[in-house]
């Protein structure tokens, strides 16, 4: 798995700043271009509720996807965060159910807390497990995956879990339907996530040191890091990440069930790839990210809005449009 | 006497429908057992069809006198159904049919109707709204969809209704909320929502109720669960009508196994539930809120 | 010894007015050099000379931005990749170039097996490995995986690799810098051996005394200039030095200094086992330098890593100002001012990929912070100052850390460890790949350290450095101390006898 | 998605011969620890009918294990077999329900080189792709997994394809529920496509370049290897054995649609994986990459035999047991 820019770059004879800024840059050309694609398939399509609407439901795979990028960065892969997002979900709509707390606005802020502590101690657990183990993180976290799902189908019996008080309910519902200036929370929460992410990433020792271990444990092992307490953390942020992901999901449909979040994981990975940020570690582009998983989105988006596709070659389409996407990227960072 | 074994094979509960399965499968082996003190039920759930049949093969290891399966993927099991047949054991298929759905392969098949249940869902878009433009939202690329869209246009065939569009929902709500969204933005004007399922109702309300449109006029789905039930007993307007698709059916199809097994009664051939229009009212009929789904 | 004087003889590679840009910053300058049959030509010149980039050139890993290669005298285009060693043209890259999933014996081979009706002949080539390594008086073990190896061993599997091949060319990029005397004998042993065959080569190194021994010439290089070519019976190791640095150089060695016998112990180590190293005490006082001898694989680095807990020991004491400290915890070394600076500054030292001042600054991140956030400028700052105190020099600021010289990089990394400004210094291999110019500067700011107040180890295979700089030496020897010599004792001839086996004392 | 076993190797003083011998054992002494559970969950596992079910059965992730293999060891990786399955297989019974030759034999002879035919281009597609476009192989065969799986349901429109000839079916069941000396056929095409695969990654000059291509791209460059021949290569034999997982699995099931094989790439990366493959390339365990599909298929199998688990917990079951089959490979591994 090692990735092929690894093998550019070297063979390449020397990274300028000019490469590393149209690295950063290429994800957001490939988006404009979808954005252009998409404008000439259906006028509808570069309206404001249409971009508002795909961007809000981005968010899932965005903010997950900010939080893969440290695990990714860091070296490590974690396939658990769709079995996850439905584990959290789960728990978080049945302790509202439980009637625990009475007051509407006290209840649905524990249940916002459980909803994160239930992350972070996902997160830990994949990461303890991946570190003290010494277990290749693919395998940990697959297990994992199918222990989160597990669990989610035990607790709904298959079936789904349903918010059921009404007044929670309408409480709650703004956070992924409301707005803010006009513009709707999701997006805000977005770009709100991607803004600290950022700065712990560029900005901090923690964020320097997760780019260290992931180029090289050993050379961060002789530098004095903790290598295995990075490793954990980034696993941890991704499980926050996951639960802020849930905190927007669950006031959209009121509901989870055994299938919610099924293949999230691979989308999150894709968004992150897709953002510029190499699967084998020591390198991070939060906004790529969040860039990638727009792209995701606007690529079925467009496919829905397209009338000339049958229905059956979309994943066709989608998976050509993926690649090329990446083709253009890589054209571009190589032209320059 | 009563020391048989009953191997159930169902899908793994992946949606509320086969939620619902899994619920009454659990149900009905609870209670032949209690009926039948010996009687050994085992349950087994798969989430595709090549798990499926290795989790027929490894029933069969056990030593079945009967096997009731409710196909993930009707074809591709075929073949691990004809092995138990030919070794003697009782077969019934439920819902799911193969292409080849004879004797040859099983000795009884219960199964709601998939081409009624569209075509129910068609001639009531025919009857209460004649000049209707449609969107489809379809399940997943499996053979019972495809049934299901031809019975629908069987059920409009001749009328004004138009099917503006039809993309795959994949019996998932958020992929169904996502799907709506875009037919919302796609289509200025869309009278009736067809979603053949009602998992995915609940994400096709939730773009309606978001995009404030009003020009949709109501949704159709289907199955019959307890939520889409509860809201046309309701009178809800958007939800006017479901169409009955018990997942109970699996135990229907026990029963009739555990008398066949057990007191020789001959079951054989094929029952066929009817795809019931849950209205109004006749709503309560159908209404279990202990249910799962 | 040294071959009949081969002016007149034919001139097999040659290059002319030959120069490279990357990425438009030019690091060589129309530089000509011609090689002659059966020769041994010295490359020689200051940290990012260029001479790295001149025999990349000369064997087809990187192209010329202009000039020509002229091989038996007949222009050439060389082939990228390796491929020049199809036209006899084999190289020793100064950084090692080797797998680290395969084995020995699969690394000498690579790109070239040797199979029978189609199947590997794994037979012959582990034997083909074993009789290559042992004219080289290696004991490596040809099953061996590359990635268990030590740096030095391998160095001799490069070295094992060019050999092996039937080459014409033989360009040796610092084959020497991690090797002992021993080694370095046994290898210019073959070198000759071969050139009295006809085979020629190109040789880099920063080690003068080895460059008057072995080469029969010597072309010198400055900031990416052709500066002379002559007989090395000529010159000197001074005039040498004079022509790499452009001016004359003063001592080598700083004047030692012994510390008070009253001094407090920084830094005690007793009877320290690991899996190879046995029993090993020593300490070491505030402002003293002690160097640490040997050969290859004597466990010099195995106790030092178990010294800073970066393995665990089995049994044994180390005590930092009394100070007991856990074994195999890094940190605790680190929070109690003991830092380490390893060897292998490719997979263990810096981060290839990323640029200077991340590395620099990557163990001492907390004094580049601001309430808990990074601040660049510090940073920039504390990148200004290594670059002058090392002496680093790149010719664009912002190259990844893995395109650097190798002198830089070592540079770098010794500046990278003396950022954390630790108490006590355990410094391994610190003069790997540095010329002579900076090596003297080094030498000196170990000294000034030492004066300071500070302690320091210096594990070195470069014998000289260790009596020129050390009051102390210790000597191991498979495993053990076999001796830690003082004053008159340390000399070459008393090192060897210890290093060898032939004499020992209780440490 | 560093291997962790990577960091221990290096902490340790050196590999002796001792470890390398207990890493490929660890896998197979989790089999066997499987095994021992399997009997004592239910009397019926431990029959040869039983485990000769097993051993049949894993046969298509074992096949697809064996080409992920050599994928892996070269530094990539296959996320498109599944769909690659489902897009061979259902041209291949398209092919035979054309009826364009009549003589049954024959036509069962061409539809397998078709089969093989169509698994080797849509493997070097992959490989072009990844190598020529370079871009990570995560992404591009993602994108192809889309593309099969599309082409798949374009192909059967949504349904299914089902063999219809009775006599070709009657004459190719036996491929799969056949056995010759009393071992059904497909156990004996795992061990004879393992054994070419183990000889090719061995002992052939390829099978070299391989290793050396995943452990370091720029050391095989550097030694004159065609770098992105070999992994191209790498992904045609990964095609070649998509095929003959698919020659075995037609006669199975007799029929396909657009759900065969969904999630077959990730049950073969684990096989991989437990079978001590590490994931960042360099390294290659044939025979330790059957052993963890055997080990995938027990898993399942045993949980189908016990009959106390709850339906809805078995992810959750799976998952630990996963888990903790690597943990017991790991601590053997480091007790040596
Ligand atoms: N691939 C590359 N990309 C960018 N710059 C490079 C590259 N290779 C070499 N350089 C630069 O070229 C200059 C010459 O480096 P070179 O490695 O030839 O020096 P050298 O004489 O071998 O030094 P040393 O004695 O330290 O090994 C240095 O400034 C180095 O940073
Ligand atoms: N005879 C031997 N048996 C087993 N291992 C040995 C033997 N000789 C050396 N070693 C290994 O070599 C290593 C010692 O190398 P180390 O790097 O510590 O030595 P060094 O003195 O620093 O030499 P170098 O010049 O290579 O740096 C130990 O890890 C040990 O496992
Ligand atoms: O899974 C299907 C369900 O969602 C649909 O409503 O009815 C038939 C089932 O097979
Ligand atoms: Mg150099
Ligand atoms: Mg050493």
């Amino acid at each position: 798995m090692t990735a092929n820019d690894d093998n550019s770059a070297l063979a390449r004879p020397r990274r300028s700043f000019r490469d590393v800024d149209l690295r950063a840059v290429a994800p957001f050309a490939a988006l404009i271009l979808l954005l252009i694609v998409g404008a000439l398939v259906n006028p509808n399509f570069i309206g404001i509720n249409n971009l508002a609407n795909v961007a809000t439901r981005s968010a899932f795979i965005a903010i997950i996807a900010v939080g893969a990028t440290f695990v990714i960065s860091s070296g490590d892969l974690d396939l658990s965060v769709g079995s996850m997002v439905a584990f959290v979900a789960s728990l978080m709509i049945l302790f509202m159910n439980s009637g625990a707390i009475s007051d509407p606005a006290l209840m649905l802020a524990a249940a916002a807390l459980l909803a994160v502590g239930v992350g972070a101690l996902c997160g830990l657990a994949n990461g303890l497990i991946t570190t003290l183990g010494r277990i290749e993180p693919f395998i940990v976290t697959l297990g994992t995956m199918g222990i989160f799902r597990g669990l989610t189908t035990w607790l709904s019996q298959g079936g789904a879990i349903t918010l059921r008080q009404p007044e929670l309910q309408a409480m709650y519902r703004p956070v992924y339907f409301g707005s803010i200036f006009g513009i709707p929370i999701p997006i805000i929460v977005i770009f709100v996530v991607a803004a600290i992410a950022a700065f712990v990433l560029y900005r901090t020792r923690y964020g320097r040191h997760v780019v260290a271990v992931g180029s090289s444990r050993d050379v961060a092992r002789y530098s004095g890091i903790h290598v295995n307490r990075v490793r954990t953390i980034a696993f941890v942020i991704q499980g926050l990440c996951v639960a802020i992901a849930v905190l927007l999901y669950v006031p959209r449909l009121g509901s989870t069930s055994a299938t919610t979040g099924i293949l999230w994981e691979l989308q999150a990975i894709t968004a992150v790839v897709v953002g510029g940020t190499a699967l084998k570690g020591g390198s991070g582009r939060i906004w790529g990210s969040i860039c990638g998983a727009f792209i995701l989105e606007l690529v079925g988006n467009i496919m829905l809005l397209s009338n000339f596709i049958s229905e059956y070659l979309i994943g066709t389409i989608q998976g050509s449009i993926i690649i090329i996407a990446m083709l253009v990227q890589r054209s571009l960072v190589r032209k320059s | 006497q009563d020391a048989k074994t009953i191997g159930v094979s169902i899908p793994a509960a992946d949606h509320g429908w086969t939620a619902g399965v899994v619920y009454h499968a659990e149900r009905v082996a609870e209670q032949i057992r209690k009926e039948h003190p010996g009687a050994k039920v085992i349950v087994k759930t798969s989430p595709d069809p090549a798990s499926q049949a290795n989790a027929v093969q490894d029933l069969a290891v056990q030593g079945l006198d009967a096997l009731v399966i409710l196909p993930t993927d009707p074809d591709q099991l075929v073949n691990a159904i004809k092995e138990v047949k030919d070794a003697g054991t009782f077969v019934a298929i439920v819902d799911r049919a193969p292409s080849v759905n004879d004797d040859s392969v099983r000795d009884l098949y219960v199964a709601g109707n998939n081409p009624a249940l569209g075509e129910v869902a068609g001639e009531y878009i025919k009857a209460n709204t004649p000049d209707a433009e449609v969107v489809v939202i379809r399940g997943m690329p499996i053979p019972i969809d495809q049934q299901r869209q031809d019975g629908f246009d069987k059920g409009i065939a001749g009328s004004n209704v138009k099917v503006l569009d039809r993309q795959f929902g994949n019996w998932n709500r958020d992929d169904a909320f996502k799907v709506m969204q875009d037919f919302l933005t796609k289509y200025p004007k869309i009278d009736v929502v067809w979603c053949q399922d009602d998992d995915m109702a609940v994400g096709v309300l939730e773009a309606i109720e978001q995009a404030k449109r009003t020009d949709i006029k109501y949704v159709v789905a289907g199955a019959g669960s307890k939520d889409m039930i509860k809201r046309v007993m309701d009178g809800d307007k958007m939800i006017p009508v479901d169409v009955l698709y018990p997942p109970a059916m699996v135990g229907t199809a026990m029963e009739l196994t555990a008398a066949a097994v057990f007191n020789q009664v001959p079951v054989r051939g094929t029952y066929v539930l009817d795809a019931t229009l849950i209205t109004k009212d006749n709503a309560k009929n159908y209404y279990f809120p202990d249910s799962p789904f | 010894m040294k071959s009949a004087d081969p002016a007149g003889a034919d001139v097999v590679l040659s290059a002319r007015r030959i120069s490279k840009s990357f990425s438009g910053v030019q690091v060589l300058f129309s530089v000509d050099f011609e090689l002659r049959r059966g020769e041994v030509h010295a490359l020689m010149g200051e940290n990012g000379a260029g001479k790295s980039t001149l025999v990349k050139i000369l064997s087809g890993f990187e192209q010329p931005t202009s000039g020509e290669i002229l091989l038996d005298g007949v222009p050439v285009k060389l082939p990228a990749n390796g491929a020049a060693e199809a036209l006899g043209i084999v190289i020793i890259h100064q950084e090692f170039n080797l797998a680290e999933h395969l084995t020995v014996a699969e690394s000498l081979f690579l790109g070239r097996e040797v199979t029978r009706f189609g199947v590997l002949d794994r037979r012959f080539m582990r034997a083909e490995a074993r009789r290559v390594l042992d004219m080289l008086g290696s004991h490596v073990d040809e099953n061996a995986l590359i990635g268990s190896l030590a740096v030095a061993d391998k160095q001799m599997v490069e070295i094992a690799k060019a050999i092996s091949r039937d080459a014409r060319v033989v360009i040796m990029d610092e084959p020497t810098a991690v090797l002992s005397r021993e080694e370095t004998r046994v290898l210019f042993d073959q070198v000759r051996k071969l050139r009295a065959a006809g085979t020629s080569f190109i040789f880099v190194s920063h080690k003068l005394d080895e460059v008057m021994e072995l080469t029969d010439r010597v072309t010198v290089l400055r900031d990416g200039q052709w500066v002379k070519t002559a007989r090395t019976e000529v010159l000197d190791g001074e005039s040498i030095a004079q022509l790499m640095v452009g001016r004359e150089l003063s001592s080598l060695y700083p004047a030692k200094h012994e510390p008070d016998i009253d001094e407090n112990i920084l830094l005690s180590v007793r009877s320290v086992s690991t899996g190879f190293v046995k029993e090993a005490s020593f300490e070491i006082r505030r402002g003293e330098i002690i160097g640490f001898s040997g050969l290859i694989g004597s466990g010099r680095t195995e106790l030092m890593e178990a010294v800073v807990g970066l393995r665990p020991r089995l049994s044994g004491h180390v005590a930092v100002r009394g100070q007991e400290l856990p074994s195999g915890d890094v940190h605790a070394a680190i929070r109690a001012g003991l830092a380490y600076m390893t060897k292998d500054r490719k997979h263990k030292g810096l981060l290839l990929g990323e640029g200077m001042t991340a590395n620099l600054t990557l163990q001492s991140l907390a004094r580049h912070s601001r309430r808990g956030y990074l601040d660049p400028a510090s940073e920039a700052a504390a990148m200004d100052r290594a670059r002058r105190r090392f002496d680093i020099r790149v010719r664009d600021n912002a190259v990844a850390v893995g395109r650097m010289s190798g002198g830089n990089q070592q540079k770098l990394l010794l500046a990278k460890v003396m950022e954390t400004e630790p108490q006590i210094i355990i410094i391994d291999e610190p003069t790997r790949g540095i010329d002579v110019g900076t090596k003297q500067q080094i030498y000196h700011f170990i000294s000034a350290l030492a004066r300071e107040g500070r302690a320091i180890v210096v594990v070195s295979s470069e014998m000289p450095e260790v009596i020129g700089l050390c009051t102390r030496v210790a000597v191991m020897r498979e495993g053990r101390i076999a001796g830690i010599l003082e004053g008159s004792e340390i000399n070459e001839h008393e090192i060897m006898r210890y290093a060898a086996g032939l004499k020992s004392k209780a440490a």
